[in-house]
């Protein structure tokens, strides 16, 4: 067990940072303890697609490049720091669709280099991608291309989940893209909800929806960690603070107040 | 019972009425209108039609995590689908990602999300978007996040079916790689229809009106089915099938 | 919910048929019925390895071809009709690695016509196999041979639960070779030790290990359906029948009258 | 306490020296001396050693199926694992297939499991066969199930680290691709070997014994590592440790 700061010490400038949408297990609480302590020139990786997580880091300048299918915060609208961050010019975009980034991170689960993936042909996606190409099939039951994407392999991933136990084990239940993200990441680091007595993968219920410690780097407990974000089963997203969030964001100075107010000053309070 | 409805009703019945005899339909999120079809065919269907929506912790049938919708409709084991887009042409291309010259967009999309992948694999996809404006409806999308249509040895199982809209309902012609339009809802106008829309399209002679849900769809819709999108969409809910059972 | 003979008449002669291993979740009591009904021209395959399954199809002259990593009974000792049909040249054989099924298994998951597999390169197995080819990574970053897999599509994954609801809905814990296994065939047909009143799907702590019934071809009930192997979490395998199946399978007449007694007189008597 | 040992737990202590300092070790399904190996290196380790035994329900860290373990050798998370073989060459060839001309086998064995695999990806190998005979230890396997060595520029990030037999242990030299007599068992001789090993191996000038396991080791292995292995492998337990404590 360790705390959140370490935490967000073991995300290093530069790193390669997965991270799950904000209906999965998304550590806010580590985010904001890593533009806390300024973190610089992150590559976010969104699984399949990044929301407050990635707009509060791009809005931070704690991102140098972001690559997503989308970036959405769902039904609170469009995401004012990536859009003004896209304005700018400030952050490289690599624009992808869901199922090649989950194949990419399955490439790097099996240890293999590429993998095929369906679809994408004739989207201008491809012409933007030095890491997807066009191959064929070795069988040559089919006549046509097929696009082979690289492995996806994350320095680190981050998450928050309802369960964790004092040997590493991280219960995600259904949310079994976190489990991928593990087996693909170099390392993972987790904050959850609750720490669970006894051994989560002892548990006959409990154990198929639990990504072994073998994964996992590092585990904080955060009760709440997913504020304001919810977390699936556990709670709803804070529906005020989100919309406070959203008109502030609108600016860069509504931004940095709300930085100053939930990042920076709970911080000096320490 | 009251038979006015909502314009969102309509669309919703719309829907429904291109979902019929299918096995499995799923829905992405942030899509009230499509869930609400989906669950006014999955009712109709006396249950035969199975319902996937996306984000909704009672609808979703998945435990593989987010890969497992798209390893399914891979699979064949998805019917319909949904997108919508930024922009959309009359080839059926959608932009999901931007406006402008890529990666320098002046207005800024989510981005593609699976579009690239479903339109290919899905063998119904049903594209929707309420707005229809001229800025929609585009001769040519200024980003391909996903082609209407393929080459012939291209590897591709699905694509558009139609295009429903706040104004009208387009079929796609994928021979002629064109949209048609099918019928006009009631209180809208052909011309109006030509006027919002940026690309050119094919019109049958006799040109229909979108049929009106009858009293048994609405009851359906503003019972069973209203309380199963309140799960998922309670303001929308409230909001549609709400006011309309006021009225 | 349907009959063990139904589900039997719905595995048709000359049908691909995907089956775990013993320590999975093995339908016994289908296989008894498949013998019954006179199978014919099966091609099994092993996820990744077979047992008892597979040495008693393949004894009842039910199998065609066999493509596994292994026949292993366990400390029982060597698969004796497996061996027999081996040496009577009465099955075709098709020998993989556990790794490559899954993974061909994964490729069907997906859709996508093959997948690369680490490893194998120089191991007479990929001589033997014309599903198997040697490529290359499209990306350069490796110089050397990789072997690709083409996808392993089966017609029918035959699986043995713990549970399973009206749904269709069926509960393998962490067992997922059984939730790939589905995933990739056509169509799934199970036997489950209990009926689970409600929806597995909607219960948080049971849904994680649930294969959705979207798959599921048909559901049976069966109390000790594994047996005589055991099922793991509620019967381990019954010794002394599996010893007493040995010393008889050793000789085809001994087999006959094994079938005699545990398939054909039990259905006879129906 | 007794330091008369069986001669499992001179190849239980053996293996287990050959897993110091390691991170994670992974044990196939029925291999009770590799297991209790395995076990006793993690007693000694303090716990640093994670030991995951295939087919266990307590010591199984898996929770994605039957292919994780293949999945977490290549991604370079399991430092040591166990081979055996049917037959065993001096080049590490490893045949789990048969003996005689494929298909044809006179003698056929299980099959090849993840053999061809876990070679190339797990840096430790351990190769364990308790016969020793030149039946088993041969100058070429029949069929290779997994080879020894590679060339260059195939993707290779493990291999054979040592053989270890009921008569003694080899080491592999990677560079000679040749196996390397290491040491010979209490008991047993040199000449011994020679004669029932098929393949030409290297020899130091001066030929150790394998050292016997000391009171220490005794000890663990009597104590909470019995206990352990008789979860998975009650019969073995029973017989080696029981009878060892009883003597």
């Amino acid at each position: 067990m360790t705390s959140i700061d370490d935490l967000a010490v073991r995300i290093p400038d530069g790193a390669t940072l997965a991270l799950a949408p904000d209906y999965s297990g998304v550590s806010m609480v580590t985010i904001r303890a890593l533009i806390a302590r300024g973190a610089k020139d992150l590559h976010l990786i969104g699984v399949p697609s990044v929301g407050f997580q990635g707009d509060m880091l791009i809005g931070a300048g704690c991102v140098a490049t972001l690559e997503t299918a989308a970036v959405t915060l769902d039904e609170y609208g469009p995401a004012p720091r990536f859009n003004a961050a896209i304005k700018g010019e400030k952050i490289r975009m690599i624009d992808g669709t869901c199922p090649a980034i989950h194949a990419g991170l399955q490439a790097a689960e099996k240890g293999i280099p590429f993998i095929p993936v369906r679809g994408i042909v004739g989207s201008d996606l491809l012409a933007h991608r030095d890491d997807w190409t066009l191959g064929q099939d070795p069988f040559g039951e089919e006549d046509g291309p097929i696009v082979m994407v690289k492995a996806i392999r994350p320095d680190v991933t981050l998450i928050h989940a309802p369960l964790a136990d004092r040997h590493g084990n991280v219960w995600i239940g259904v949310r079994r893209e976190m489990m991928l993200m593990a087996h693909a990441a170099k390392t993972t680091l987790v904050t959850a909800e609750k720490i669970h007595d006894g051994d989560l993968l002892a548990d006959e219920q409990l154990a198929p929806g639990t990504i072994p410690g073998l994964y996992i780097g590092g585990v904080a407990e955060a009760e709440k960690g997913a504020w304001p974000c919810g977390l699936f089963g556990r709670y709803g997203p804070d529906d005020a603070h989100l919309k406070d969030y959203l008109a502030r964001a609108r600016t860069e100075d509504g931004f940095a107040s709300y930085l100053d107010e939930f990042v920076f000053a709970p911080k000096a309070a320490e | 019972m009251n038979t006015d409805f909502a314009p969102e009703e309509l669309l919703i019945a719309t829907v429904a009425d291109m979902l019929e005899g299918l096995g499995h339909v799923a829905v992405g999120a942030q899509s009230p209108i499509p869930g609400s079809a989906a669950l006014l065919a999955r009712a109709r269907s006396g249950g035969s039609l199975r319902v996937s929506m996306l984000g909704s912790e009672t609808h979703s049938p998945f435990t593989d995590g987010g890969r497992e919708l798209f390893d399914c409709a891979a699979q064949g084991r998805i019917d319909a689908f949904f997108l919508g887009g930024g922009q959309i042409d009359g080839q059926a291309n959608i932009n999901l990602v931007g406006i402008g010259d890529y990666p320098d967009t002046k207005v800024r999309f989510p981005g593609s999300f699976g579009s690239a992948y479903l339109y290919f694999l899905v063998p119904r996809v049903i594209l929707f978007r309420e707005e229809h404006t001229a800025r929609v409806l585009v001769p040519r999308v200024d980003f391909v996040s996903a082609p209407g249509v393929s080459d012939k040895n291209t590897y591709r199982k699905g694509g558009p079916h139609a295009l429903v809209t706040g104004r009208c309902v387009f079929d796609f012609d994928d021979a002629a790689k064109r949209f048609r339009l099918q019928s006009v809802h009631p209180g809208h106008t052909v011309d109006e229809v030509r006027e919002h829309t940026g690309f050119d399209f094919d019109m049958p002679e006799d040109m229909p009106e979108t049929p009106a849900p009858d009293a048994n769809t609405l009851a359906l819709l503003r019972g069973d089915v209203a309380d199963a999108v309140a799960e998922r969409y309670p303001a929308f809910a409230a909001r549609v099938f709400g006011n309309a059972n006021a009225a």
